[in-house]
């Protein structure tokens, strides 16, 4: 539910920045149709900035707009983020998609979003069984970094553990060539080639996808299995180290693939193999733009 | 041409086969020696192990003497004897702080170019590789012999002056002589430890096992020496080596001497090949077996 | 529409032996776009290449495809002969059917299979090859030499005799780097500054050569040919064309306790106003700002301009920038010590005469600062017995680097060797772990200091050294008797090793070149390429490259001037046309191919409309400095970039020519 | 047991051995061949070139009391081989006739030692080696009565080991030559 | 008859590379300075190797992109081979490390979504390591022809 103090900080600091001129845009969220739903708002006058609010409802990760260019023409912005979402924006300034200068954030302290399904149940309080995956392992309640930070007045998720986030990875780790290929063959012919992972990605910004590219022709743009396999692998593949794991791109998916699964399961290898998180810093290198000496030659022979 | 003739203290000793068997091939060949009178001993390994000045001084008085008496060279058929006395003249060449001191003591000169022969040089240099070969009546045909050598003969290069440290062959020419066919092996030259026989048997027995296992595995019939020390590590200890590495040898062990005077026909009894502790029986069976044949 | 021709070659029996060559060529001729097919005994003979220019002319080829040898032996022989027709040079390929077929299989039937196969793929290649043009860059015969030391001045001096200007920069007062502060040299003794004070005037009044002192390079930027070089002339408050170099000034200074001499390694004084060493080059004083009583207290102080007969300081001066552009640039900026005061065990720092081998250098130089009388720091007296620890931070990646310092072992014997000649009946002690003395006359040199010179080496490290009773016990081992000893010494020597001059690794950033985890310049290629660093254009010379001795950097500042005499030869530089290129459309500016180019080929190059407004940023290969290796197009998320000759769509087309 | 090095006691030691010597200490680049080629180095306390260095070093009581200096059975394999001409050998003889002139006993390998004292009295009260007197006084001094008597028998019975010694004639000079050189 | 089957062999693709377990198709990316040189030189050495494989050559594994080779598993190849420079022989300084990285990511995305490793490999093979590079294509083959015949993985068509 939304908290009245806290959407009245974060409407003052909107408004501030709007007036000073010091943003010519604000991204946030806005009360949606129901109480359990909000939607992104895009607010460019100062009197506006009341319709901002924030709640463990703010699911949508609004660093996915930057990439816009009807977005990117207002120069300075503000933008309401999650922890998560922060560090897309990390990775973006990190990748040069934008500068630092350029942009205000403005960090809300997170507890954790209630999962849609849940939420339009009725759901409204963040508990362990109740929010998303990435909640449970978040280790950014507060953005790592922020120009305003606006502190949660929300009850501490509180974890017992015996939700285990992403427990599907161990188990695929552990099965047979045979049967992982079984179960994604199953997922992914699914995949209507749809490209709303893509769409909905903060980090997915090229102007020409890959997928788009022909000469010569990457991915079989038909939607049948290889070419769907093929997709799926090279978005995970182009998003190894650098996914920032806010899961639009598994909540986006109208067939429900679980995008997370493979996400998660790279940026695990990332981190074991090159120490490297993504999104936590804008002055680290991204991990394949550099390379140690001593980096990991055992499967080479 | 006086050739004197040192003997030194084994030839009068435990290595008596030695010198029967070089007198008794000398006479053969109408060679004559003058043992040099009133000779001492040179001193050996314990003089120069403890006291310089003396390893210098007791051969110098045999070869002040020797000089005295005219003679032009040496022979000393014991290899450290032959060391000693090289050793001596060299020191008293390069040293003449010493020399004075020696020959002060000695009240005799010494200025002498006399060459000191080994008993090899000897026989290669003085009686010559013709004459021997004309004295051979019954070569030693089918005979595998290996040629010892050890330290005393060919080390310190500098002062013996003598065939190649590492790999001599003049043993080896005169055994082919005899008709006999010189077996290569590796330890030619390899230490048997003599100067510690007493002193240290556990040691001396190492060295001299490694040499004659050597040998043995190159498959030789006899080992042939021209030194008194290895005849007595490679002779008179080989039974016991047999027993400490349980493994028989059974290589007799002749003086050069020995082997050339059988193969001029010469009784092994007059040779005293019987003074032996390896008894020698099967080669010199052997030897008459080949000439048989013949 | 492509009109292929393939060449099928015998290489006598070699290939013809194991493949059915005739097999390939009717294969050959079955595929679309190829026009004709032709099999030959000896392609690379005079015949073949003139059939295969027949044949160009005939049938109008636009592509070739040879199952021959391997590319590396005779590509550039049919790229030659086909350019001799007017055919672009990179529509050539070749299928490698020798070392890569006949000679490594023996089952004639799945030989020629595979050879087929290779065919294949080499048409389906060349049907996509684009002309290539090779690239040409025009040079400013201008060079710039970073770091006034024997190599550099070396280098400069090569390149200056050659006929080209050269600029060269030092950071310090004078030039002359570490070598003007050695006694005499190993191993012929000759005194280090009767050699190199005439290489240092010469440097100074060449024609082709303008001198930069007390000066560093700011800025550099461009490529091979075309190097926009800023130079920061820092504030000397002396104007150097008039001043005589009299020494009034530093005479008058008042400053003349508590500011250590740098050159002297802090074993004397000097004062606010000084040269560095009475030989320096230019003899022109610099004014030490950072204790000048006139900058600290307020103005009031100006003897040394009182004292000045030309007038010629200026305390108002100020830094000034210059710039210049150059084609070509050698890196040689030398090195410094180790710091071992972290050698706590061995108390330097701690102990005065606990000295460095540097400092040593200096007792010893009769223009040192105790005119070459070798005296202890502590109390003046002359030490009779002397310590010297070889090894002080080198080979010790623990505390130090793991790396030898190469000249310590011949520098240390030196030492020895001469405080043997200086104090009679004096002994020396050297620990050493292994002596390395490979040059000519080294290992003599080093035995000499042993036998006739009698210092005494020990082998093994010093554990530990500590003060009893105004000696320096000095604990250490000699490992080849097995034995643990103790040495009372008067003083100890410190053969402390080298590691890069400071800064050098952020001169390497700003010049674009790749330097090792120690911050030595790393060269193109360790065997082939040992004068050039990664960038096309800069070359390296001296200690900045590693440890070496005199002679070395010497051959290595020459090596560096011929090779840029040699390419100052040509009015334009060539390079190699199979280079990356950018599609600037799809291009999103995410520069991942900048990170991982080994040769800082890409920048950034910002899209305007005509009105001058940016539309975007791309990314732009410079084609000076693009050797093509492709690591770009790998780091490419869009495939906005590609290689030329090895394009993408070639790639998979070989893929698909393999089809089962 | 570390070993202080005192400056004035290794010159004085290190100068003894090598004017005794002829040759030069800092000759030897401690190769090890010596050591590699010595046939008695396996009973050896210190290696050849351990002996050398140490003597450079002055540690005069350790070297004086090795084994390895009365061990050395001075085949001269290590001089031959020298890649110095270093007189290898030659340092033992040295070390040998310090440790005798300044009574320095061998505690481990005192039979080597006695062997050449009794050896040499031997020559001095006959001018000519009595082997039969010798190895009796030799056993009787080491107390190693019954080692290698088993070969007694057999080399009586080959005539090996004589009754009588010889004397030579002019025994005084031989005195004097002792008294001289001794 | 015999016409026949003559006729019928030459229809059929060339008796080589086919689809089952016996006959493989395998393709190398091999860079051109060190593992294409060292394939040369153990033809110049005459040895002799399995010729299931088939060798594309890139100037550096640094342009070996790794979506290559799952076009190559697409196109019917059993087994893809990566080969390039040691570690610290890279012609062009660190084409390779760059390489290596994503590799090791690669891989292991190819693992988690299905794809039998032993299917991939990769090595450093330098231009003097002819043996090398005949060892690692002769045990590679033998690994390939023990695997199944029909490889089970989401980009090959069924």
């Amino acid at each position: 539910m939304a908290n009245t103090k806290t959407d009245e900080k974060l409407q003052k600091i909107a408004k501030d920045l709007l007036e000073s001129g010091e943003v010519s845009l604000v991204i946030g969220y806005a009360k949606g149709s129901n109480l359990q739903r909000m939607r992104p708002v895009f607010i460019t006058k100062a009197e506006d900035a009341g319709k901002l609010s924030f709640s463990p409802h703010a699911v949508q990760d609004l660093a996915v707009f930057l990439k816009k260019p009807e977005v990117k023409k207002f120069g300075k912005i503000g933008i309401v983020v999650k922890g998560c979402d922060e560090k897309a924006v990390n990775a973006l300034i990190q990748e040069y998609q934008i500068s630092r200068d350029n942009i205000k954030i403005i960090g809300m302290e997170c507890n954790g979003v209630i999962r849609q399904n849940i939420a339009d149940k009725g759901e409204t309080n963040v508990s362990e069984s109740a929010v998303y995956d990435k909640c449970l392992i978040c280790e950014e309640h507060i953005p790592v970094l922020y120009d305003f930070l606006i502190e949660s007045e929300e009850p501490k998720l509180v974890l017992s553990g015996n939700v285990k986030p992403y427990s599907g990875i161990e188990k695929l780790e552990s099965m047979s060539a045979e049967e992982k290929n079984a179960f994604w063959a199953k997922e992914f012919d699914k995949c209507i080639k749809c490209y709303a992972c893509r769409q909905a990605c903060p980090l997915c910004y090229c102007s020409r996808c890959i997928v788009e590219k022909n000469m010569p022709q990457w991915i079989d743009t038909n939607s049948e299995e290889t070419g769907n396999a093929q997709w799926n692998l090279i978005r995970a593949y182009h998003l190894s180290g650098r996914c920032i794991g806010c899961g639009e791109c598994e909540r986006a998916c109208p067939v429900n693939i679980p995008l997370m699964l493979i996400n998660e399961k790279m940026a695990k290898d990332v981190y074991n193999l090159f120490g490297y998180k993504s999104g936590l810093d804008i002055n680290a290198k991204p991990v394949f733009g550099v390379f140690s000496e001593s980096d990991f030659n055992d499967f080479i022979k | 041409m006086k050739l004197a003739y040192y003997p030194g203290c084994s030839l009068k000793g435990t290595s008596f086969e030695y010198e029967v068997s070089l007198l008794k091939i000398l006479e053969a060949m109408n060679i004559e020696i003058k043992e040099i009178p009133d000779w001492n001993c040179c001193g050996a390994s314990a003089a120069h192990s403890i006291n310089h000045n003396l390893s210098v001084a007791l051969p110098a008085r045999n070869l002040a003497i020797a000089e005295k008496d005219g003679y032009e060279s040496v022979l000393a058929p014991c290899a450290a004897c032959s060391n000693r006395l090289k050793n001596a003249a060299y020191e008293l060449k390069n040293d003449d702080i010493l020399k004075k001191k020696i020959t002060d003591s000695l009240e005799m000169p010494y200025d002498s170019e006399m060459s000191i022969n080994n008993m090899l040089e000897f026989l290669i240099g003085t009686v010559g590789k013709d004459k021997i070969k004309s004295m051979v009546k019954k070569p030693l045909s089918g005979l595998k012999v290996a040629s010892y050598y050890g330290c005393l003969l060919v080390r310190p290069p500098k002062v013996m002056q003598f065939d190649d440290p590492e790999n001599p062959v003049t043993m080896d020419e005169l055994v082919a002589l005899t008709g006999a066919e010189p077996v290569d092996y590796s330890f030619k030259t390899e230490c048997c430890g003599a100067i510690n026989s007493l002193s240290k048997p556990d040691v001396v027995m190492a060295l001299t096992g490694n040499v004659l296992y050597d040998i043995k595995k190159h498959g030789a019939d006899l080992v042939v020496v021209a030194c008194p020390l290895c005849h007595s590590n490679l002779d008179v200890r080989q039974r016991e080596i047999e027993r400490k590495y349980d493994e028989k040898l059974g290589l007799p062990v002749l003086f050069i001497t020995e082997l050339l005077g059988l193969s001029f026909g010469i009784d092994p009894k007059d040779l005293a090949i019987d003074g032996h502790m390896v008894a020698a029986d099967r080669v010199l069976k052997k030897i008459e077996g080949l000439a048989n044949q013949r | 529409m492509s009109r292929i021709g393939v060449f099928v070659c015998w290489c006598g029996s070699n290939i013809a032996g194991t493949v059915d060559v005739e097999k390939v060529r009717e294969e050959a001729a079955k595929i679309p776009g190829v026009v004709s097919a032709l099999d030959y005994k000896y392609m690379c003979s005079d015949p073949g290449q003139n059939s295969l220019r027949n044949i160009i002319k005939e049938k109008n080829l636009t592509g070739i495809v040879l199952a021959a040898c391997s590319p590396h032996m005779h590509e550039n022989t049919f790229r030659k002969a086909a350019a001799k027709e007017g055919l672009n040079p990179y529509f050539v390929e070749i299928a490698n059917i020798r070392e890569q077929v006949s000679w490594v299989h023996e089952d004639k039937e799945r030989a020629t299979a595979k050879a087929v196969d290779l065919m294949k793929m080499m048409v389906e290649k060349v049907k996509r090859d684009r002309p290539i043009e090779d690239v040409r860059v025009p040079l400013n015969k201008k060079a710039l030499v970073i770091g006034g030391g024997i190599a550099g001045i070396q280098a400069a001096l090569d390149i200056a005799n050659g006929g080209v200007e050269v600029i060269l920069v030092e950071k310090e007062p004078s030039i002359g780097g570490r070598m003007i502060q050695l006694d005499e040299t190993f191993p012929t003794l000759d005194c280090s500054s009767c050699i190199m004070t005439p290489k240092m005037v010469e440097a100074n009044q060449h024609p082709n050569i303008k001198l930069y002192t007390y000066s560093e390079v700011e800025d550099i930027s461009g490529y091979i040919g075309n190097f926009k070089v800023k130079i920061k002339k820092k504030a000397r408050s002396v104007v150097e064309k008039d001043c005589t170099g009299c020494g009034e000034c530093w005479n008058a200074c008042p400053m003349h306790k508590n500011v250590k001499s740098e050159f002297n390694v802090n074993l004397s004084e000097r004062t606010a106003i000084y040269v560095p060493f009475p030989q320096a080059v230019p003899l022109v004083p610099v004014l030490d700002r950072s204790v000048c009583l006139h900058f600290k207290k307020g103005g009031k102080c100006q003897k040394c301009y009182d004292a000045c007969g030309p007038k010629c300081i200026n305390f108002d001066l100020q830094d000034e920038i210059i710039e210049e552009t150059v084609g070509a640039i050698v890196a040689s900026t030398g090195y410094d010590l180790m710091d071992t005061s972290m050698y706590g065990e061995y108390g330097y720092g701690k102990y005065k005469d606990v000295i460095s081998g540097l400092q040593f250098e200096r007792l010893l130089s009769a223009s040192g600062p105790t005119e070459g009388v070798i005296k202890r720091p502590s109390d003046g007296k002359t030490p009779q017995t002397i310590v010297f620890v070889q090894c002080v931070g080198s080979r010790d990646p623990e505390k130090g680097v793991p790396y030898c310092s190469k000249v310590c072992c011949m520098y240390t014997a030196k030492h020895a060797k001469l405080f043997a000649h200086k104090v009679h009946g004096s002994q020396s002690y050297v620990f050493y772990i292994d002596i390395r003395s490979t040059s000519k006359g080294y290992e003599e040199f080093v035995r000499g200091t042993m036998e006739q010179d009698g210092a005494i080496y020990l082998r093994g490290r010093v554990s530990k050294i500590y003060e009893d009773e105004g000696k320096l016990i000095v604990k250490g081992a000699d490992t080849l008797s097995g034995n643990q000893v103790e040495i009372a010494a008067d003083m100890v020597v410190l053969a402390t090793g080298v590691i890069p001059k400071k800064g050098s690794d952020k001169l390497a950033q700003m010049l674009g070149i790749s330097y090792d985890k120690y911050g030595f310049f790393t060269e193109s290629h360790p065997k082939l390429r040992p004068a050039e660093s990664s960038t096309a254009g800069i070359f390296l010379a001296g200690m900045a490259q590693g440890p070496r001795d005199i002679p070395e950097s010497v051959v290595s500042g020459s090596a560096a001037a011929s090779k840029i005499l040699g390419l100052f030869s040509k009015n334009e530089y060539e390079v190699e046309g199979t280079i990356a290129n950018v599609n600037e459309a799809t291009c999103v500016a995410c520069f991942y191919c900048q990170r991982v180019c080994a040769y800082n080929a890409i920048s950034k190059k910002e899209i305007k409309d005509r009105s001058g407004k940016l539309i975007k940023v791309v990314a732009n290969v410079n084609p000076g400095l693009c050797t093509g290796c492709g690591a770009c197009v790998n780091a490419c998320f869009s495939k906005s970039i590609d290689v030329k000759g090895f394009m993408d769509d070639q790639i998979y087309a070989e893929i698909k020519a393999l089809a089962v | 047991m570390k070993t202080v090095i005192n400056e004035q006691n290794r010159r004085n030691f290190a100068a003894q051995v090598e004017s005794m010597l002829h040759d030069k200490l800092a000759k030897c680049y401690q190769c090890g061949k010596c050591s590699a080629g010595c046939p008695v180095n396996f009973e050896m306390d210190y290696t050849p070139n351990q002996i050398i260095k140490m003597t450079e070093l002055g540690m005069e009581d350790k070297v004086l009391n090795s084994k390895t200096i009365w061990l050395c059975v001075s085949c001269n394999t290590c001089s031959t081989r020298c890649p110095k001409g270093f007189e290898v050998t030659g340092i033992m003889d040295v070390l040998r006739e310090i440790a005798e002139k300044k009574g320095v006993t061998s505690k481990v390998e005192k039979e080597v030692q006695m062997f050449h004292e009794v050896f040499l009295d031997n020559v001095k009260s006959n001018g000519r080696i009595f082997e039969l007197e010798l190895v009796g006084k030799y056993k009787l001094k080491t107390r190693h009565l019954f080692r290698d008597m088993f070969l007694a028998p057999k080399m009586l019975e080959k005539g090996k080991l004589k009754m009588h010694g010889e004397k030579i004639a002019d025994l005084n000079q031989i005195a004097k030559i002792f008294k001289d050189f001794e | 008859m015999e016409d026949k089957d003559v006729k019928k062999e030459e229809h059929k693709a060339p008796k080589h590379g086919g689809d089952n377990s016996s006959d493989p198709r395998i393709i190398a990316f091999v860079c051109n300075w060190c593992t294409y040189s060292g394939a040369d030189l153990a033809g110049t050495s005459r040895m002799k190797y399995s010729d299931n494989v088939r060798v594309i050559k890139l100037p550096c594994t640094g342009r070996i992109d790794p979506l290559f080779i799952v076009e190559a598993f697409k196109k019917g190849a059993k087994g893809v081979l990566v080969s390039g420079c040691h570690p610290g022989d890279c012609h062009y300084t660190s084409g390779n490390y760059h390489s290596r990285r994503k590799y090791a990511t690669f891989r292991d995305l190819l693992g988690y979504l299905g794809v039998d490793l032993d299917r991939v490999e990769f090595s450093w093979v330098s231009a003097s390591e002819g043996n090398k590079w005949v060892s690692i294509i002769n045990e590679f083959t033998d690994k390939i022809k023990s695997l199944p015949g029909k490889s089970t993985d989401i980009f090959t068509k069924k």
